[in-house]
């Protein structure tokens, strides 16, 4: 027999639930629960790309030393409501966890495992004894379980009472059922076995001012703070809740008081194309736009992209990446678009990306954004994943300065175009700062002066079509130039020198942030240490050069099967490609934490085997 | 805006607007389309229309995708910004140019390749949208700038030059805008500038979506005999139903039209439309009216000509939108950014 | 008084016309006859976006040698016929070379320039006195001066005679009515004239039993002998003429003797979108089908190509590459879409293409796609441009084998799928040969077996969908699997040892070709020495490889902003790319010789001066 | 082909049809569709009709886009190929795949974001290309794969879940398939299966564009009250004008209609669709007249279904480009490829 997993405040736990039967508010009153105990907590919702019926799971690592990211292998706790699933869900349980199930049905003798802690509880059974309404007793069954674990897992139950009166604050009615049902688990756990279980919860202070929040809610916070008005957007799983975020806000904090009229618009277009129509239309006219898509969305804009980097007009969008390529995995995770966005559309372009790492990224960089893509009038496309945008992350608060300005970039105004001096001509492409970024002019800006004609075709400095190829070249050179200006201007990347005389050093970015402390600290274990960089944009800054430079092997970690963030170092950089190692994880699936350390470590003795195979 | 254009040294005897202004301030860069071309002519009825109507041309903002028609407006209102986007996709950047400002005036130029082919979703659906806007399509039948290959308004039957038989059913556009519910419908040829210049100052008047399909011959791909585009088989075809003048807010409206003699519809600005059908059953103001007539004339083989369909005072798309009256581009930091106050108790419904 | 340029058999001569104004054909007469005389001649068309009334050039090229890449530089002779382009076009002619105008307006005294020779014939004035059409006075003048300069180069009159009575067979008014024209001009220079002037032709057997035809006109032929029989399209600058190429071959070859009806289905689509779904669909359904486009057709295609190869569903696509990015310049050349095309679509996809350097490849490429397109089940992308699509190239001849037969990959027809014995289950994502490619079934094929659901989303090797993760990953690795594979079926480059001591080689890929061996022969005039390699596909076999490796200096030569190629040999051949040199031209116009040999002689010498500086 | 389906080991009790195949033959896998969704009970419609004209399933193509809609085919016909695109782009997938095999009987399935809103450009080209296929919208009035945001079909004035106002015109996808020249046109209910199944059988053997429109309601987020595509709202206001009867080629015609009671009206293969309507005037073989009843039934809220419109004997697109009546993807080498000599011949007229 082997002995049952004992911990505190450190553990995985998984829901198997149907989908569509009302399981994902209780799960996330499970997680608030932690996080209101002052544990770090991470929950993930695993769902499938359908409406109702099918199993969906909500897994939830609880971690007092605030590693949040997927551990990987088994779990320690499943709670399994979905009989469709229950095969696949006992055999998730870690030898010596915990099997918790809806007994009113008996769980089938073939499932049965000798080295796992099965507790039945009929949850089915007393929420049929307990309501009367079919509604309420699909729902509240999923509350129950919640109970069920308060006694298991010895969670205090008063911060389940209080998380329900903030939630159901005005319905006291909602508040008693969903207490009742709370008890209801509660009771039968508390008097049927020995509570709490090996594992369980301490309240801590581990949370601290920390707040709980998605990306893609952040993203469109963020939105609304950088002053965006304009949105032209097309549903897509998992971007779609970047612009409902975004109007729910507005709807709260852009109503004009006096008229009770909208400060921004919101067009729900025919499709991804319009979408960025949408959005290069408002940003030439001069307001801030955005939108937000996902892969095929990408696909579709390139052509539009290509547009806005050569006719140099700011857009920004939100790249909420799925599983690729084609329509492929909608409701599971990866950061394979970055080769898709740095060169979208045909001929030589570069596009501006940033990699947000975590809620409080994407409301700084979405904020942010408009500022940048202002300054630099080409479209800045930030690669959030699925990961990021639609699960809840324990992040620090967000914070605003209030003596802040929007950056709107060079633009010429009415006053300005007054007093252009004779012989001063405006030129829209002339390079007058030397950075490669030009002034611009709003469209009805001067009754006389500034009016020019925005192309897709070669131009030269005054706007004016030509198919000279010096003025082609000319204008293709500035472009190159403006890149470099970005470099300096975008997210400086997150360095960390452990010390200076590591040889080794890992890069990552995005949502892979998330499992890094944990990796190299189990690296660390093991004897082996490196130096750090998270990069947060494209193209790379100075900085990223040296730190390159600067490490003989470079391992770079990233969600997606060809290492393209490998691609674009080497080819921006010129840098030896033997000195940068691929770490990939692409199953759909955050990367977990044992891929990072099995992927370093497989590497190293690989090598070291090529050499004592050498040496022999 | 403070702003209005400066009337400028001019010669004396060319007549000017009550901006001061001559025709040719109104003019854009030398056209660079074949010689007799229709979209020239459909250029220069939007020149005169916008010298007529005293527009301050840097207030209009001309968008357009690509083909020789989307070239077009390089060639007039050379002090307007122009936005010559990609093909077929000019709807949505009008969308969001619109969004951005509503107190510009929107003209968008198009072709049939451009807006029935390419362009057939993003033109239907910014219909849909009712958004504030002036839609031009100068209709050849053909795609100009790669050579003459048949668009999708090519009528079904008619030959394409080599003699090629088109055998797709041909794209109705002005059937369509109705349908999805335009509120200013009109059609109209290049070759008829009498007809043509009130139909555009109408539809820049309008506050809606106003759609004019301008037949607009290719003299080069698509002018020959068994073309239903033609400069001949337009003249011998084209019937004009509804005959309207536009008569601008400030001129008093002296004599009262007459019903049966013609209606007179007035526009958001007081400025008035006054409509003469040829037929006295038509209703100028009934889509279903407009629907039978189009279709009854097109079994015929001939082309419905003038202003067929006028709705005036229906909502568009920032009513619908319920913006704020200025324009979202001109709203500020202070307008537009909650402040740390409003974050800090977010953050606490974040815990 | 700088002393005429004395040649034979070598020149470069310009041909300054008004579009829309008949030039094209007497200009086209030219080079037929300098072909005919037997002397190697390059036409290339100098064209605006537009139809009617502004500037286009007709630049030929005339070399003894064979050497028909662009020289560069200015040109020998004018033929200047458009007052527009007057001046730019007195400026084009060396010293010492001749310009030859209209001198019915006199030339203005400001143009005139001492060191040029100056040959003024009253063309329109000739051809006012000589014909009573005005329609005929234009189009003859464009004969008139083709006449002349029989005179004044020594043409063979014969020559010209026989050409057109080739071309106005059985109108027999053409022929005379032209030869007039022909006349005219010739008597002229004859009696006005020394004839020749300094540059002059000879009769030669250079050309041997060579041709001369565009690209465009060899793909098209291509996709007809390649067996493909549906096309949907949509037309663009520079690819229009492929698809009306196949339309007319296909009239001619392909009609049912016995009905009359045709054994091909071209439908031209409302957008690109839709003529790359038309590919799609019949692909799938068992039919070789293509389409071509040029970039901002590639762009719009992108969701549809991350299908194609996700659900690995054959695609031949031509793309005929002319200047990005986004609308561009329609009218000129580059090899701008690599990335584009190699990266289409979001997500991890990676597309095999093919780079044509002359017609014949054009040919052959196109007719083996379809093969390739099947046996692989994949897009491919033949990676042509304007400079050889929409120009006349002298080439060999064309060649078929005519016991050739079509590859049409792994399918399982009704037989097959009858005999599958008992136990043995058809699974469309089988990799049954281990070389990442399975077998597919045509629809209807059938009653009971074979049958499957094709989809852009993730599924198991049984075609049936999932949202597991290690399915998942497993047909992502096959299908890295088979792009290898790829990288031994496609074209193989062509690689020319000069000798095995070299250092330094050249690398480059389709119409650079064209400059390569005069290239190459002047820089060892200059005692460089190089081997070189024609890429002639993407992904690289291992003979790519091993000759990178067997140098220390590479410069590839590419005509992009971006070094795209260079970008694509890194990313897949792990590279140090510090032993890549980029070599750029990419103004619109074809690459010129100078370009080449001063982009390696300043990398040369700057390195030079490099190191003497760090010595000294 | 000489192979046609085998009839397999059955439950006795089951009926076969012709083929000696049971409904079960026809099924496909297990629905993941919400419990009550419309799509699943048109797909039960397909797996009837199919059943009952005993058409030999793997004759038959599937095809659709991306949505619940577009999911759809994969519980219906197991035995056939199916392709489930990408979004909105599924007509040209079917114009392709038709152009390659005639021979086939294509059935596409999508919804009305797939088709009205991303797709309206590839719709309306499909069908004025008179691709012969059946093409079935399941339409909601909603994005159900998305969760519930408005598709282009949602009607103006009706409330999407969440109460808010849809303000665009909503897009009528019958009338703009007439428009566009569509030769068989219905609309109907994924509710009333005696309705719909001769419909479709009806659509199957149609020899042309046959479209059918399903108003098919959305449980989960469009089924609610203030929607117009709600269940209890279709069930209130649909207007079954034009009933139809499908009696396949085989049975003997024994009762000829009498003139006015109803009218029978020939396919291609000799079976006969036999139209009642309720209302007399109504000729269900004029563009015009089903155009003016739509018009009608929708200013008056309703929604008229059954067969609208049927042209029979019009040309398809095979026919329009006069391809051999073989299907192309069974061409050889010998029929597709010139050979050397006409090469040699072609080489000479590069010289
Ligand atoms: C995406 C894309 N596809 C194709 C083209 C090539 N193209 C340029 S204009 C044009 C057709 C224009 O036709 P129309 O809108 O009728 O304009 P016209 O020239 O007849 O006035 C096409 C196909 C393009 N520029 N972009
Ligand atoms: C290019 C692209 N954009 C967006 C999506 C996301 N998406 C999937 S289904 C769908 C709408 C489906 O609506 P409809 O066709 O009406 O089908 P329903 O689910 O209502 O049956 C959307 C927007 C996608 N898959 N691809
Ligand atoms: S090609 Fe036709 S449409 Fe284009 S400019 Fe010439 S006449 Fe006009
Ligand atoms: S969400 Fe709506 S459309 Fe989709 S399966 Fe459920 S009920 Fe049907
Ligand atoms: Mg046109
Ligand atoms: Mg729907």
């Amino acid at each position: 027999m082997i002995k049952p997993i004992q911990s505190v405040n450190d553990f995985v736990i998984k829901f198997a639930n149907v989908n569509g039967t009302g399981s994902a508010s209780a799960n996330n009153l499970f997680a608030k629960a932690v996080f209101n105990m002052g544990v770090p907590v991470s929950p993930r919702n695993i769902f499938p790309s359908n409406i109702q019926g099918l199993p969906t799971w909500y897994e939830v690592r609880v971690n007092q030393d605030g590693y949040l990211g997927r551990r990987g292998g088994g779990v320690d706790i499943v709670v399994a409501m979905n009989p469709q699933s229950l095969a696949d869900d006992v055999a998730a349980v870690l030898p010596g966890g915990y099997f918790i199930y809806d007994s009113t049905n008996p769980l089938p003798e073939s499932l049965r495992r000798d080295d796992i802690q099965i507790i039945g509880i009929p949850f089915t059974e007393l929420c049929r004894q307990q309501f009367s309404n079919t509604k309420q007793r699909m729902l509240f069954k999923n509350i129950a379980y919640i109970g069920a674990l308060a006694a298991l897992l010895d969670i205090d139950f008063e911060v389940f009472t209080q998380l329900l009166s903030k939630q159901f604050k005005g319905k006291e009615h909602l508040v008693t059922s969903n207490t009742t049902a709370l008890e209801l688990g509660y009771v039968y756990a508390k008097k049927t076995f020995e509570c709490p279980i090996g594992i369980r919860m301490e309240k801590s202070d581990a949370v601290g001012d920390k707040i709980l929040v998605d990306g893609n809610t952040a993203s469109g916070l963020g939105c609304v703070y950088g002053g965006a008005t304009v949105c032209g957007w097309y549903p897509i799983t998992p971007s779609t809740s970047v612009v409902e975020s975004y109007s729910r806000f507005c709807e709260r904090m852009r109503i004009d008081p006096a008229s009770g009229k909208k400060r921004f618009g919101i067009v729900q277009m025919e499709d991804e194309l319009a979408a960025i129509g949408v959005v290069i239309g408002a940003s030439w006219n001069g307001a801030r736009a955005f939108t937000a898509t996902s892969g095929p969305g990408v696909s579709l804009m390139s052509e539009f992209l290509g547009l806005a980097y050569f006719a140099e007009i700011p857009v920004v969008l939100i790249n909420v990446q799925r599983g690729g390529p084609s329509t492929g995995m909608p409701t599971r995770t990866q950061q394979s678009d970055l080769l898709a966005c740095a060169y979208a559309s045909h001929g030589d372009t570069k596009h501006v990306l940033t990699f947000p790492a975590n809620p409080k990224e994407c409301f700084e960089f979405s904020a942010e954004s408009f500022d940048l893509a202002e300054r630099l009038q080409t479209p800045l496309i930030i690669m959030s994943d699925l990961e990021l945008g639609m699960n809840d992350w324990l992040c620090d608060p967000l914070e605003w300065k209030d003596d802040s300005q929007f950056d709107r970039g060079k633009v010429l105004h009415e006053e300005q175009l007054e007093n252009l001096k004779d012989g001063e001509r405006f030129g829209r492409y002339l390079d007058v700062d030397d950075d490669g970024i030009c002034y611009r002019t709003y469209p009805g800006a001067h009754p006389e002066k500034g009016a020019f004609f925005t192309r897709g075709t070669s131009r030269d400095r005054h706007a004016l079509y030509t198919e000279e190829g010096a003025h082609y070249v000319d204008n293709m050179e500035r472009l190159v130039k403006k890149h470099r200006t970005a470099a300096k201007l975008i997210p400086a990347p997150i360095i960390n020198i452990d010390d200076k005389r590591h040889k080794m050093a890992v890069v990552y970015y995005g949502t892979t942030d998330n499992v890094m402390a944990e990796s190299l600290a189990k690296l660390e274990k093991q004897g082996l240490k490196f130096n750090s960089m998270r990069l947060r944009s494209y193209p790379f800054s100075d900085e990223v050069a040296e730190f390159i430079e600067g490490h003989e092997r470079l391992f770079v970690v990233e969600q997606n099967r060809d290492g393209q963030m490998r691609t674009l170092l080497i080819d921006e950089l010129e840098c030896d490609p033997s000195r940068l190692v691929s770490v990939l994880h692409y199953d759909g699936m955050a990367i977990p934490v044992e891929a990072v350390v099995g992927g370093i470590i497989n590497n190293l003795s690989a090598e070291q085997n090529r050499k004592t195979g050498e040496a022999s | 805006m403070t702003c209005v254009p400066k009337s400028k040294f001019h010669h004396p005897q060319l007549p000017v607007n009550e901006l001061g202004l001559t025709y040719r301030d109104y003019e854009g860069s030398m056209s660079t389309l074949c010689a007799g071309c229709g979209h020239d002519s459909v250029g220069a009825a939007v020149v005169q229309a916008c010298f007529e109507l005293s527009l301050p041309a840097h207030r209009v903002a001309k968008l357009s995708g690509i083909g020789c028609s989307s070239k077009a407006p390089t060639y007039f209102l050379g002090k307007s910004h122009g936005f010559n986007s990609v093909h077929g996709r000019m709807p949505s950047v009008a969308t969001g140019a619109n969004l951005a400002n509503r107190e510009l005036i929107y003209l968008g130029m198009s072709g049939d390749g451009d807006s029935a082919s390419i362009g057939l979703g993003q033109f239907a659906h910014v219909v849909r949208r009712k958004l504030n806007m002036t839609y031009i399509v100068a209709n050849n039948g053909a795609y100009g700038l790669t050579k003459g290959q048949p668009s999708a308004t090519a009528d079904r039957g008619s030959l394409m030059k080599g003699g090629k038989e088109v055998t797709d059913e041909g794209i109705d556009l002005v059937s369509l805008a109705l349908s999805m519910g335009a509120t200013y419908v009109a059609r109209s040829f290049s070759g008829d500038k009498e007809e043509l210049v009130p139909l555009i100052k109408g539809a820049l008047s309008h506050k809606g979506f106003a759609f004019i399909d301008v037949m607009s011959p290719c003299v080069t791909f698509n002018n020959h005999q068994g073309s239903t585009k033609s400069y001949d088989y337009l003249r011998d075809h084209m019937e004009s139903l509804i005959s309207a003048d536009f008569i601008p807010h400030k001129s008093e409206i002296t004599v009262q039209s007459e019903p049966g003699e013609a209606q007179d519809i007035f526009m958001h600005d007081g400025s008035v439309m006054r409509l003469r059908a040829a037929d006295e059953s038509y209703d100028p103001c009934s889509r279903s009216s407009a629907f039978a007539a189009i279709e009854a004339h097109r079994e015929k083989g001939e082309v419905l000509t003038g202003l067929l369909y006028l709705e005036s005072g229906a909502s568009h798309l920032h009513e619908n939108l319920n913006t704020v009256d200025k324009a979202l581009n001109g709203l500020g930091y202070k307008e537009l950014c909650p402040g740390d106050e409003v974050l800090k108790e977010l953050n606490e419904s974040f815990r």
